[in-house]
């Protein structure tokens, strides 16, 4: 872990306690899931959880950003309430989104939370139009928009990057390349090779490929990235090497990727190694982290609690939201 | 009052909106340099430069998601898919996003975004660019869809629809671009959802939209000369589909036929008589009768073409088997 | 006679193709190495190997265009599409090149081809992943769409639609996997477009498809306590789409509901109801009537879910609310 | 015009007449439209001649050929009995489809020649389809694919590619680059640049550019094409460079293109230079030429006698064909 710009302790350590308050969460969610209090697709990020914060940690709150249905830690990360979204994932009234969208479909419009995307691809061209609406506007907005692997064989990965390349869109494509989709590897679906950030040369947006289980080098990709859009230069891609430690959905057995692979990665555990780093560099305590961890999880159970009673949406909620 | 053909009402309505409304911008294959397929936009781009009227790649989808994007940053985007049978390529974006954004989001967003276009057979292009998809689109809850057949209403309807803040498809038929019509040069509007009775009648009620609604109009002229009064109405908006302008006709004729081009099962039709003859059931003397396209592919041939596409006879043809009339 | 899940059927009527035809291969998103989403193909992939059971990119256009190409070239390809909601990304393939290719050609060309999908909500997926889009394909001329409520049904349609030369959408029901039912261990096939009296009756008919065919089942059975006989009636196929049977039904019956989970334009229940109304209109005692689902986009809350979707009660209203049994 | 294989007169002459036969097909195609027995899109390649006629060369009868919707050219390259399209352009019972597919539209299973497709992008994944046929059936049949710039812009364009390249499918992606999509300069949409055949780089498929004017060159790359895919190699993707010299269809009266640039491109004809070669090098007289030039008009009226004649397709066939 290399840091070039200086950060405050009270900065790093608000990191770490984003990374964990994301890990714990969705450790819970895990439980409340097998509990029968969330239910269809849960997606976790657990593993993925460096790329979420570093990056947003660069952002302004003008500044779009806009995911796939993979979304609890780009919401928690851009700092959407926890007992909001866990209210969301289960189904109440208080949810983010009135209980309406669920764990694939988060939305924060105050915080530019534009939305978690369950159609894999589908989210790129929307984010170019949010891209476009900022520069028609004369906005200095970024929209930062994230995809997995999986997505670069859709369509519409490569209409948006032509777009977004034609209109110099100030737009961050940002991969988060854990190597499957499902339980397909990238080397079987994909015929680029493993240096995806190439893949944007081919339309002439700059690129740059990052460790993804590392936060502070995403944070420091992401803010030359989302420099580089702010000031009318056009799109930038990132891509952000990572690994989910779970199934791809609580329904996964995970039966096609190879223990030793597994556990390689997951030696690199974004937490402890962050955990590590505060302890070296950043004249950080054990103590101090165990209190954070302490809050962080009092905060979850808060969210489960506030969830938990929170009303299922009224039966005529059914048919409001539909047309403005 | 003025006559304008139906493309000169619609380039009114997009000039208009382009001259008030800085959120406005058009989007689309071919809309600037090239004009529009159907020359809608033909000058424009000179008028308002590239960066409201903007020719895109080739990229259905790509560009119905930069249009839904804009809408949710807070402009009010106009994209032209060249023709309704290229939005299948733009289903997904349509159907998954647009259509489910607001609702998803538990009312946080809304999708003020207008995709303009064509649709129809009749032209000789065959079957992959000759289908009527709007019924597929009006049965989808979160998007609207209208479907003029005059000037006034294509004038009428685009103003509505540009102060709408939904998602909403306007058809345009690819043989109506030249109808004539009367439109006033002071402002009006056409509301979205309201059919029009564009004859009355007491004898039977015909009802369809955009081209059909002319073929149903000549028929009717054809009916009076032999004494049977049609009223012809035109719905104008395919979904919200207004039920009480039909409705109150047939419980006056008794009978009704419904025209479109669209495949039989595809279209409005066959919902629209589900409904007429539950809500009017006690008034019936005949079944709801139903004039659709031919259940093929369309046929390139000028001769099959023309047997694939209700016309004139065709509807006189059905009056007469559902009703003897 | 052995018991099989709904599951189990179609992985045996699977294995019986890939054993006996050398043409048919599969392929799909994680069909393979996965497995398939719903675990119908699991073990698949060593068996048969990585030539026959092919794990594809998320690309849905490009799979369904390469299952078209490798009918066109002598192969028979079962392609899984992983969800229906997915197939909106093929919607081109689907529609303007499968269903079309044989009519454009004159005829010089087949696409036998099949697409299985997973259709149908109430597993709390929300708005775009719990769409029933069967109906717009069974409005499509070209295609076929059949939907198999049982493990029977579903291994004798497969093995039909593996000789039909035709592009077929094969519908598979989320919520229908483990349901258990006797299959014979002789061979038979269910023949492509005919519907069955799943329950005879007297007093009204219910007709449905898919998993609203068990509901209507259950239906019945709460019916009968009260004396009232329904009979019920599971369309199997919703292109081609039997009439005779719904129609000798309802002469008997002479009161009909139509239950399916789509929206309510959106489903096979309204050409159904207009079709019946049409060709038993003498026959009927009150209106056929139509239970389909909300007409809004899917909502994740369990309970906003379970109103959205026809269930037991829903049907027992309908009934009551309809024909006053 | 540079010639590595030796090509005998007659073979050199039947390119030249194959290729006049379009340009003079299509020239009666203008005006059979105007008088109105042709209608719906008419798209013309006059022009662009020599990349059919050099490409088709080289195929043998098993290899499958996909196109666009500007399709006369490569449907009469590959053989087709101008009676039989001009009869389907005519609408006629006699016509290749029955008269039921017109100009976009034109088939010929005896032939391989397996379509035209109208949907931009849409004949990629089919082609890529038939080239997975043949590589399960173990043949060695090519599939070539024909596509324009405006393709490029697809996302089918990169699915199918993306799948092509992966599973190593004997097909020829076969790109006529002629700079225009209708009224939008290739510039104007396509982010990669003017090299179009290096956008392959990146699915990792071997490429390369010709000159589409040249029917020697054109025949020259793909006689290399094929043999790498019909050898199992997997796909290739060649460029050829060209230009429309009328308007996109009937319709368009082309006024967005520059007049020096059209006259630039009417300068290379493909016609006139390979006329020119064949007096030059390959001692054909004018006396020939002219010879061929009559029969070939003959044909073509022969072409539109029988097209005039022909009947219509009886009222029945409009349900005919639907299923098989
Ligand atoms: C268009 C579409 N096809 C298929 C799916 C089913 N699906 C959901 S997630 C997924 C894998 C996506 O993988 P990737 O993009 O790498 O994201 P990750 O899950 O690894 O974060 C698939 C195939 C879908 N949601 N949308
Ligand atoms: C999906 C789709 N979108 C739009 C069109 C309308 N259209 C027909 S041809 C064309 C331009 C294609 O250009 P190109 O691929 O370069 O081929 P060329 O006409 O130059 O041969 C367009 C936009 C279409 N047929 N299909
Ligand atoms: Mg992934
Ligand atoms: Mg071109």
């Amino acid at each position: 872990m290399q840091l070039q710009e200086r950060l405050s302790k009270t900065e790093l350590v608000s990191f770490y306690r984003k990374m964990l308050l994301i890990r714990r969460f969705e450790e819970r969610c895990a439980e409340m899931y097998m509990l029968g209090k969330i239910r269809g697709f849960l997606h976790l990020y657990i593993g993925e959880e460096a790329i979420a914060v570093g990056c947003m940690s660069v952002l302004r709150p003008e500044d779009y950003v806009v995911t796939h249905y993979r979304d609890h830690g780009h919401a928690l990360a851009r700092g959407m309430d926890p007992k909001v979204a866990m209210a969301e994932l289960f189904g109440k009234a208080t949810g983010c989104s009135r209980g309406k969208g669920g764990s694939m479909h988060l939305f924060d419009a105050r915080l530019n939370f534009m939305g978690g995307y369950a159609i894999v691809g589908g989210q790129l061209p929307v984010a170019v139009g949010l891209a476009l609406a900022s520069q028609l506007q004369g906005q200095p907005r970024v929209t930062v928009c994230f995809f997995g692997d999986g997505a670069l064989n859709q369509g519409e990965f490569h209409e948006a990057l032509n777009l977004a390349s034609l209109w110099k869109l100030p737009i961050v494509f940002f991969l988060e390349n854990n190597l499957y989709g499902m339980g397909s590897h990238i080397d079987r679906t994909y015929a680029g090779g493993r240096d995806v950030f190439k893949a944007a040369d081919h339309y002439r947006i700059p690129a740059y490929q990052t460790d993804g289980m590392d936060v502070l080098a995403v944070r420091e990709a992401t803010l030359r990235a989302v420099e580089h859009a702010r000031q009318g230069k056009g799109p930038y891609f990132l891509e952000a090497l990572t690994y989910r430690f779970r199934g791809h959905s609580m329904a996964d057995p995970v039966e096609y990727r190879d223990k030793a692979e597994e556990e390689a990665w997951k030696a690199r555990d974004p937490l402890p190694a962050f955990q590590r780093y505060l302890l070296e560099n950043a004249s950080a305590t054990l103590e101090e982290l165990s209190h954070i961890e302490q809050e962080v999880e009092e905060g979850v159970e808060e969210a489960i609690r506030f969830a938990d009673a929170s009303p299922e949406p009224p039966p005529q909620a059914l048919y409001e939201d539909i047309y403005a | 009052m003025p006559e304008l053909t139906l493309r000169e009402a619609i380039r009114r309505g997009l000039q208009e909106a382009l001259d008030q409304d800085p959120t406005v911008f058009l989007m689309g294959e071919d809309v600037g340099a090239y004009g529009g397929a159907y020359a809608v936009t033909k000058g424009f781009l000179r008028q308002y430069g590239p960066e409201r009227i903007r020719d895109t790649p080739i990229s259905e989808s790509a560009i119905v998601g930069a249009g839904i994007g804009s809408a949710l940053g807070g402009m009010r985007p106009i994209v032209e898919i060249m023709t309704i049978n290229f939005s299948l390529l733009a289903m997904d974006q349509i159907v998954n996003h647009a259509a489910k954004l607001r609702y998803m989001s538990g009312g946080q967003f809304a999708v003020p975004f207008l995709i303009r276009t064509v649709t129809g057979g009749g032209a000789g292009l065959a079957a992959t660019h000759s289908q009527s998809l709007e019924g597929w689109y009006a049965s989808v809850p979160g998007l609207k869809v209208v479907f003029p057949s005059t000037p006034y209403d294509a004038l009428g309807l685009l103003r509505a629809c540009l102060k709408d803040n939904n998602t909403i498809i306007y058809c345009e038929h690819a043989l109506l671009y030249g109808v004539r019509g009367e439109v006033p040069d002071a402002y009006y509007e056409v509301p979205i959802g309201r059919a029009e009775v564009k004859r009355p009648g007491r004898d039977l009620t015909l009802i369809s939209y955009g081209r059909g609604a002319h073929l149903c109009l000549q028929a009717a002229g054809e009916l009076a000369k032999r004494g049977v009064e049609a009223e012809v109405i035109d719905l104008r908006t395919l979904r919200p589909l207004d039920l009480e302008t039909p409705l109150a006709s047939l419980r006056k004729t008794h009978r009704a036929l419904i025209v479109e081009e669209a495949w039989p099962r595809a279209g409005i039709g066959p919902y629209l008589a589900m409904r007429l003859h539950q809500d009017a059931f006690d008034y019936l003397d005949a079944p709801i009768a139903h004039l659709a396209g031919a259940d093929t592919p369309a046929p390139y041939a000028r001769n099959l073409e023309r047997l694939a596409l209700p016309d004139v006879p065709a509807i006189l043809r059905a009056v007469a088997d559902n009703f003897g009339l």
